[in-house]
């Protein structure tokens, strides 16, 4: 299926309103809300049509024009073969967005770094902890505003 | 050391052979620490491996710091990292000889600019007796970084300090000055 | 001997260790540390901790604003495995720019591709022997693996990290005696691999180490979206370059080899050991027929652009490295790259290892790591 | 019992296959490369060291801004009027004095990306891998051949030349305004005559 017909199905079968995006070059996507992600994520891959149990890779974006923050979910399902690209967005300064661990297990290290390097914080993580810097770390690296910090630990980071 | 180079301040026969002797038993037997970073370490691995063969020179990898004489930094060198390399380092006994193999580790390499998380040049923790370039370094490289630092282990006298030695006691002293 | 008297025995049965394994350790390939909590001498959890080679990837790959730019810190990424990096990158802002590439260029790629897959297959299986206690076999690999490395140079200039490939084409022209040395290669590797099974494979000792080790069920793969040798190991036989061919992966003929338990259960360190060594087996096969197929003439750098002109969109490209699934995710704005991820194989098929090492013991988590096969550069970009 | 005797021949057959492989390769020739003696011939095009013939360059900074790494720094002056620079000897002109041509090779990461731009192939890599240091800043090359006197001469010679011709830039410019000024001022007599 593409994301127009899973799109058009989603909007059948459970009365939703999603709406792909195109751009100019590339893969379109739909847009969630962070309150009915969750309730989507599984849809997805519960549904005996689209099935998709293979959550590829999860990535956090900073949105820096607009304030925001969000992430990037890429579905795929190994047994109908077909791709989604799903994406979620939250305001810089209440960046919560709900874990979607206990239905993907691959979720639990991806969301780690996103909340490491983009500053996400995900409702329902076992543990979110940093994963790539060091737990005393300051800042998010991959925000767009990021400022290096000058030394860590007494060792400074500049040339 | 200590006994000796308080005793005669100019070198004598007997301390010049002494020397030479010394000089050459540490220098025909540099087990280095088997510790890989990042790129150069696949290098490394490869030095070892048969067909450039580490082992003719008395070059043989030991996993414990305590036993090694040299550490190969072979690779980018991380913030959080950093600390970790220190120990290591200070876990070596004396005479200890490091070389930094690498662009990475010579001076951060391609990641100077942008890499927040990457320390720019390990000589910023811990001292680097030879610098070898490339990224990474061929073997034959790294085999010429070895007998640069023969040559220079074959020049050491026991009379005076190394230059490293002076410099991290200087390190030592710095801060009670600024206290 | 005597038996031991202890004023609480039973206090000291109950006692779990936490102990330390990295990130110096001759075993855990590279810069990786594992908080290993032990039971005597069974393993009962492990939190592996990583970043000690976090080298800021896609920090860079957004500052340096330039497509072009970012091919050669690709190949830091997976260094065992460079090629394959720089073609996944290449082939995702190919399709982000809608290029198309000559033929011969596509051939080339897969031939390089598949030898540097191989090479990177020896470098694993050497340094898993090695974690194991068998020396030789890792001279051997590496032996073999420094022809694969001296025709890669003879091609590229550079012995690890190629840059080789380039958005559109190729650096370089391709040597005149490319065909012959790959050929040379391709009939003398043939035997080294019967080799490599009289000295490992069927070796009984490497045997009682990794079967029944650290089995991996095929449900519990899938969930972590294991991919590559790990998830073929554990019976599923699912490969990108047959179930979602790229670049012209379309053209060969060659099987998807899978674990199917001969020496103990489906999905232990045997069975993704052995999806290595049958998979070279496969590459070879892909190489001679590209080959044979292969133009003889034709321009490699026909549809290099002068400027790459960004498009505002987004892409997603996963290829087949010899960990499994590498995916680029870049986010395009007319300026150049806004946000460029890397979704290394290694990343996710290490964040597994809890999962599969409960209940083993230490000795076994060393095997458990090493039939992993992880780069830490892959781990930690 | 049968198991166990089963097991351990299996176990002493297949070490002795594995030991069999070592006794071949024990008669097959060394493939090892005995270094400091023997020396592997390098391909063409290896990368191991860059190299400028600083007489071929023109001072065009392609290098520079093709670098990823941002290694190599170039800084050049215009050539007065009166000094005639050459060709190179692809036979490009040259206008610039080259003033610092520095590459930091502990920095470089040897991408060769900074080659194919050369409008005349000046840098180049070139097949020499040896030359580990002791002190980091040997590392830095520096392939100026330009004298400090004579770069600060050249400088001064440049700034004078530049100053004198914004002058005349402001002068030329001055008496078009006149010129325009009186033109305009003519165009008005005549309308108001008209």
């Amino acid at each position: 299926m593409t994301t127009e017909e899973i799109t058009e199905y989603l909007n059948r079968e459970y009365g939703g309103n999603l709406d792909p995006t195109y751009a100019e070059a590339g893969d379109s996507w739909i847009t969630v809300s962070p309150s009915v992600l969750r309730e989507v994520a599984k849809t997805l891959r519960d549904d005996k049509n689209l099935q998709f149990n293979n959550l590829m890779c999860l990535s956090g974006i900073h949105y820096q024009k607009e304030n925001e923050l969000g992430v990037a979910y890429h579905l795929h399902s190994t047994i109908h073969d077909h791709k989604l690209v799903m994406k979620v967005r939250v305001p810089e300064d209440n960046p919560v967005v709900p874990s979607v661990e206990s239905l993907w297990k691959t979720a639990n290290w991806h969301e780690r770094e996103a909340y490491d390097l983009v500053g996400i914080t995900f409702r329902g993580h076992p543990g979110l902890l940093r994963i790539l810097t060091p737990q005393d770390w300051e800042g998010h690296p991959l925000r767009k505003d990021y400022e290096q910090q000058e030394s860590y630990r007494n060792v400074s980071t500049g040339i | 050391m200590g006994l000796l180079d308080k005793k005669y301040h100019d070198s004598n026969i007997i301390i010049v052979s002494l020397e030479s002797a010394l000089n050459w038993a540490r220098k025909s037997s540099l087990w280095y620490e088997q510790f890989g970073l990042a790129c150069c370490a696949i290098e490394m691995m490869a030095t070892a491996a048969s067909d450039y063969d580490f082992d003719r020179f008395g070059i043989i990898p030991r996993s414990s710091p305590r036993q090694a004489d040299v550490m190969i930094v072979a690779g980018t060198v991380t913030m959080k990292m950093a600390s970790r390399i220190e120990r290591l380092y200070e876990q070596m006994s004396e005479p200890r000889y490091v070389i930094s193999m690498g662009s990475c580790s010579n001076s951060g390499g391609p990641y100077w600019e942008h890499g927040y998380h990457v320390l720019k040049g390990v000589d910023k923790v811990i001292p680097v007796d030879v610098y070898v370039p490339g990224c990474p370094p061929r073997p034959e490289a790294l085999l010429e970084g070895f007998l640069k630092l023969q040559e220079r282990i074959s020049n050491e006298t026991i009379i005076e300090p190394r230059e490293t030695e002076q410099e991290s006691t200087e390190e030592e002293k710095e801060p009670i000055e600024v206290e | 001997m005597a038996p031991v008297t202890s004023p609480q025995p039973a206090a000291i049965e109950n006692r779990t260790m936490t102990i330390n394994m990295g990130p110096q350790h001759p075993s855990t390939h590279g810069v990786l540390r594992l908080e290993v909590t032990v039971d005597g001498e069974v393993v009962t959890k492990v939190k592996p901790d990583i970043g000690y080679l976090h080298r800021c990837f896609e920090k860079y790959a957004e500052s340096l604003g330039d497509y072009a730019k970012v091919v050669p810190y690709t190949d830091r990424i997976d260094y065992v495995s460079a090629l394959h990096q720089e073609m996944g990158y290449v082939i995702a802002v190919e399709k982000l720019l809608e290029l198309e590439v000559p033929e011969r260029v596509e051939y080339m790629r897969v031939i390089l591709a598949e030898l540097q897959r191989i090479a990177s297959h020896l470098l694993g299986i050497g340094t898993f022997g090695l974690d194991l206690g068998a020396f030789t076999p890792f001279l051997y690999c590496f032996i073999e693996r420094e022809n694969i490395l001296r025709i890669l140079e003879k091609v590229s200039g550079a012995r690890l990290l190629y840059n080789y490939l380039c958005v559109g084409g190729l650096m370089r022209d391709i040597p005149t005696d490319f065909t012959s040395d790959t050929w040379e290669f391709v009939t003398s590797f043939r035997p080294k691999i019967k080799e490599l099974n009289d000295l490992l494979t069927t070796n009984s000792i490497f045997i009682d180490r990794t079967a029944n080790i650290g089995v991996l069920p095929a449900e519990v793969a899938l969930n972590y979206s294991a991919s590559g040798p790990m998830l073929r190991g554990s019976g599923v036989s699912w490969d990108l370059r047959k179930n979602d061919p790229y670049s012209i992966y379309d053209r060969f003929e060659f099987n998807v080899p899978v674990g199917q338990g001969e020496m103990g259960t489906v999905g232990d360190c045997w069975d993704r050991y052995i999806v290595r060594v049958r998979e070279m087996e496969e590459s070879l096969k892909i190489i001679e027929q590209a080959l044979d197929q292969m133009p003889g003439e034709g321009d490699v750098k026909e549809a290099v652009p002068r400027r790459i002109r960004s498009k505002e969109g987004e892409v997603y490209v996963r290829t087949e490295t010899p960990r499994g699934e590498l995916g680029y995710y870049i986010i395009s704005e007319k300026s150049g790259p806004y946000r460029i991820k890397a979704r290394t194989p290694s990343f996710v098929n290490l964040s597994i290892l809890p999962a599969i090492s409960k209940g083993a013991l230490v000795a076994d988590l060393v095997a458990i790591v090493g039939s992993i096969d992880i780069v830490l550069g892959g781990v930690d970009r | 019992m049968v198991q166990t005797l089963k097991k351990s021949w299996t176990t002493f057959k297949t070490i002795f296959t594995g030991m069999g492989v070592t006794m071949r390769h024990l008669l097959q020739p060394s493939v090892t490369l005995r270094y400091p003696e023997e020396r592997d011939e390098l391909p063409s095009g290896a990368r191991s060291k860059l190299f400028v013939h600083i007489d071929d360059c023109i001072g065009c900074k392609l290098c520079e801004r093709a670098c990823p790494v941002n290694c190599i720094a170039i800084e050049t002056v215009q050539a007065t009027k009166d000094v005639d620079l050459g060709k190179t000897s692809t036979g490009n002109p040259k206008r610039f004095w080259i003033t610092t041509f520095n590459i930091d090779m502990s920095k470089c990461m040897y991408c060769d990306m900074c080659v194919p731009p050369c409008p005349t192939e000046c840098i180049s890599m070139v097949p020499e891998y040896e030359y580990s240091e002791y002190d980091r800043n040997n590392l830095l090359f520096q392939f100026s051949e330009l004298s400090a006197d004579k770069v600060t001469e050249v400088k001064e010679k440049a700034e004078k030349e530049q100053e004198e011709k914004q002058r005349k830039k402001k002068e030329a410019a001055r008496k078009k305004k006149a010129q325009k000024a009186d033109q305009t001022s003519k165009a008005k007599q005549k309308n108001s005559e008209g």
